[in-house]
């Protein structure tokens, strides 16, 4: 308990921006036609290709001879580039199909 | 200065994710919202490239970095392009896979760094503590980005398959006792290792992406085939978390806000899914009646005496109708039977009969399956009735022709109380004049329960595989 | 310009925090019908009141003989209660006009 | 360890802020709502008073701390248990310039800290420097929360004083010119200050006072009475702001994150309500309309002929009914002839009428006036019938009575686009058989704006003060 409060305090911003976000994530989705849950979920799924980041962070600072963490590093961009980008694409693709064709 | 810029470039690209999802629950704007949360993310990586340092040291490896970039942007790009309509959710998934994967790989990569190399000389000439100076918050979010990667990225790879049909539901009794002992045992081996710091700690540490991987296939084998667009959704909402993890590990804010908003704003979106299909997430996960479509369906022809039709008989009422609404479902989507239909639809239209498609948001298997089907085959917007108008029509309708749906227009859901979708609202297809029904069998659909529908005086049935029959009814039609 | 960076990034946490609550405002007040401007009015006036807290603390740290602090931070807590107290008050007896009697 | 709790006991501050924000703009969960976040402003403050330390120092003073917070809660409460349901908007607008003197003053005493008790001599033998160390970021915000503060509590007064009938409308020409040139003038003296740090530092810092206090009385002074709900609602805004300023100042998460909050919920919310009236922010602040209610008066009668009903007839005409709708107005508030109202209609039911009250949202001077108004006089609430309900069941209605209600009723709404209330959703009067207006006159009501409905030959007039004209009424129909 102590150590769960000590710990809030330590990180009290980022317990802010956590709770804030999820509240966010909650009232922005609020009431979405249902035609539109698959564009939302595969929005969703690009945007949490932002994780890439920590990936290019790993690579460039993997050093030179670590064969391990360069390969390892190589492979995590090379997935989270194919989220993001496949991500993003696929989503407009989708939405493509529900413009009104007038 | 550079830092500062960074920081900036964050801050965008943590808002463009915001308002671009907002964008992306309205019809109107979704499309734009797509596109402002993909700037925002461009923003944020280039950034991170070339502005990003670590006490004092930028970043190196450019080559490494820009091929992965390259190869991943090329091979994603034509991925995405390619990829059949009726396939996305798939492609949703598998996408999901990979980002998962990148989450549980940096945390392994993380986890090495921490050991230096792992080398159990070094280790233990180190008095098996070199990470005794790790505090155990660290060690925690490496062991829950590692995990939440893990089950999303095994999981998704499955729910890929089963929608590709390459696997199929395989459900053994007590399989969600064993899935909670994986789980157990998991967060007990992390527990373990962040507590005790025992000398075997990487076998440890492989042992648990081994069981992470386990329970992501273990979790989503047993759910109906069906159920796979609310899974997605929720692991979608994990590799979320897990991207939060990342943000935690390395205080970048940008991966922090986005993956919790993924994770906030995908939860949500699983229930609401849910809620469209009048169930519970409980129920999907524990699937009570998803994968169940087999074995209720004996339970069929039960219902009173149905009447058949002639496919020239369907030719000629639909011929000499004013209105027909075409009532597509899943059927419709496996027969791959779009294409004919529309060509059925422009047919009859020549012939001076006016036809119009309504659309259930739940029909098919995935939330506007139906919208993007008929988008493939080239049906026009406005012909596209949403429910609620659909619903206005059909009282000035005469034929309806249902084209592989069933429980989108099962009667039960409004009349019978002890029906598993009552309450679900659906088309309400007895208002037009006649109603002719198109499926291969008496055999329920999706929900595996019986549709009075087909026993209704009004109602006649046209037997066979939707593709093969709209074939011959077009061909009977031309010949009027 | 280069300023305004340094700030952003010197206080990070602040201005995510800010960022995301202004989403949280404009999202949570939504479609809120129309009967209810009036409470919602008053009971955000209500949720203002926090600034006593800061009222609190100048008071409880002005020094013994610093008379002008002291009387300062004094009226500051009054009028800082009666915003909280009264506004949760008033917002209490309106909504309780609008509670259906049945 | 004692900090720890109370960094918990502010974080669950702001969330209860945000979920009682959340349930009070829902009817069903409201008062709760209002609850919650006064739940947690009592955490947060007893935490601040009991927890709080700054470089290990506690808090002192607390005799001081008590009685002022006893004095503030009795007053507080009495003010607020009796005031008058009616009289609502203006007590919020007395507790909203409370908040914002609070956050003025904590600017000024924070500004009296940093000079450590100013006086000449001193600040000269310390070379006029002695904040020469403090950065421009912290006077910034001094500053902002002093304006803001400052603003708000001078408007929020002649709000006060507007709606109490005390302070009359007020405007020159090139007001609008002098109000920009004193907001400007305080801008440039902070900014001054700021940059030069001059030796009449404290001389300025108290013009900026003087300075704000005057834009905000000025500001304020020539809008249209009328139009006060929503201008507290912007200075509630403002409020929200300057206490968010003082969050920045002490590094204090709950203050920071409630007047963000408050800020920017107050400000969607003054928008929300400006449409509601079908009108611009800026229209309201500029006062096109609001304000000239009685230079347009004159234009009334030009509409056509209208016919007068005699009191007896009205009696007869409503006593045979099966149903009269009653639309209340800004005239029966005015004339606080609700209590009344209630007797007639008790009268009527007595005598077999069904009588209902049909409530256009603003109706009134503020937003749910009518409402207030009504439940005072002990209406019971299922009577109450909001727009959309009360449209409908006009057309089953018999007599409408309308007490001085005026641009809710006026067709001009639906029919002309030139209007300025255009646009508005109006009740639909005229699909009742007969409708009975009273009002005194034919002055138009808030808009300026002529009402056709008066000359059409379903209505007819019934001329007199509400409260007098209700009076003769009900002695009529209890004679019948
Ligand atoms: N949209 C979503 O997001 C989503 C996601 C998951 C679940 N669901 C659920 O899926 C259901 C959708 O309703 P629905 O009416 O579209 O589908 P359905 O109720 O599943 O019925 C489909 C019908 O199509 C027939 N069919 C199958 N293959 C066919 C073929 N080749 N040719 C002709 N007919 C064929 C089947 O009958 P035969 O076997 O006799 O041919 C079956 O009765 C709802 O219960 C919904 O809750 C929807
Ligand atoms: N609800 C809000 O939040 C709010 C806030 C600001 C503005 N407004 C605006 O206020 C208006 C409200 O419409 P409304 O129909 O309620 O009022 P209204 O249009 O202002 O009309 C009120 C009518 O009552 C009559 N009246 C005044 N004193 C009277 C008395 N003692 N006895 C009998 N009649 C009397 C007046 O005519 P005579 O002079 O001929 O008697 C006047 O025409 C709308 O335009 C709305 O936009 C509303």
């Amino acid at each position: 308990m102590n150590q769960i409060l000590n710990w809030i305090a330590a990180h009290q911003e980022m317990a802010y921006i956590v709770i804030l976000m999820i509240f966010v994530g909650i009232e922005i989705i609020g009431k979405v036609p249902s035609v539109l849950h698959t564009p939302l979920m595969s929005g969703a799924n690009a945007i949490h290709g932002v994780v890439i980041i920590g990936a290019i962070i790993v690579m460039g600072q993997a050093e030179e001879g670590n064969i391990v963490a360069l390969v390892l590093g190589f492979l995590a961009v090379i997935l989270g580039t194919l989220n993001v980008v496949g991500g993003f694409v696929v989503t407009d693709r989708m939405l493509e199909m529900f413009k009104k064709k007038k | 200065m550079e830092l500062n810029l960074l920081v900036f470039c964050y801050l965008l690209g943590s808002v463009t994710f915001i308002v671009g999802l907002k964008m992306l629950s309205n019809p109107v704007s979704a499309r734009n919202g797509n596109l402002v949360a993909a700037a925002g993310m461009f923003v944020a990586i280039l950034g991170t490239i070339f502005l990003y340092e670590d006490e004092g040291k930028k970043l190196g490896n450019y080559g490494w970095i820009f091929s992965a970039l390259v190869i991943g942007t090329v091979i994603g790009t034509l991925m995405a392009k390619r990829v059949k309509m009726t396939a996305m959710p798939e492609m949703v998934s598998l996408f999901n896979g990979m980002g998962g994967a990148c989450a549980a790989l940096i945390s392994v990569i993380e986890f090495r760094h921490l050991m230096h190399g792992y080398d159990p000389a070094t280790y233990a000439s180190n008095g098996y503590s070199f990470f005794s100076s790790l505090d155990g918050t660290t060690m925690l979010i490496i062991f829950l980005g590692l995990i939440i990667g893990s089950v999303s990225f095994s999981g998704s790879m499955i729910a890929w398959g089963k929608l590709n049909g390459k696997i199929k539901d395989f459900a053994f009794k007590g399989q969600h006792i064993i899935n909670l002992v994986i789980l157990l045992l998991n967060v007990a081996i992390a527990a373990f290792i962040i507590i005790a710091r025992p000398e075997e700690t990487p076998l440890f540490f492989y042992a648990i992406i081994l069981l992470s991987i386990l329970y992501g296939v273990f979790f989503v084998l047993p759910i109906g085939g069906a159920d796979m667009p609310v899974v997605i959704s929720l692991l979608n909402s994990f590799t979320g978390v897990a991207a939060a993890c990342g943000g935690f590990l390395y205080d970048n804010k940008v991966m922090l806000t986005g993956g919790i908003l993924v994770g906030a704003a995908g939860t949500l979106l699983t229930m609401l899914m849910c809620k469209a299909m009048n169930r519970s997430l409980s129920n999907v996960l524990i699937g009570s009646f998803g994968g169940g479509n087999a074995a209720a369906g004996g339970a069929g022809p039960q219902g009173g005496t149905y009447k058949e039709i002639s496919l020239s008989d369907a030719a000629v009422v639909m011929s000499y109708a004013n209105k027909v609404m075409i009532v597509p479902g899943y059927g419709l989507a496996v027969a791959q039977a779009q294409h004919i239909c529309h060509e059925l639809e422009k047919t009859l239209e020549a012939k001076g009969v006016e036809v119009k498609y309504a659309i259930h948001p739940v029909a098919g298997r995935m939330p506007g399956h139906m919208n993007v089907l008929l988008a493939e085959a080239d049906v026009s917007y406005e012909k596209l009735l949403e429910m609620e108008l659909a619903n206005e029509e059909f009282k000035s309708t005469d034929v309806v022709l249902i084209l592989g749906a069933n429980d989108v227009v099962n009667p039960a859901a409004k009349s019978d109380p002890s029906s598993p979708i009552y309450g679900m609202p659906i088309l309400e297809v007895e208002q037009a004049k006649h109603v002719i029904v198109n499926k291969r069998s008496m055999k329920p659909g999706y929900a595996g329960i019986e549709n009075q529908l087909f026993f209704q005086p009004k109602t006649s049935m046209l037997f066979g595989d939707a593709k093969k029959a709209l074939q011959d009814l077009l061909a009977e039609v031309r010949s009027i």
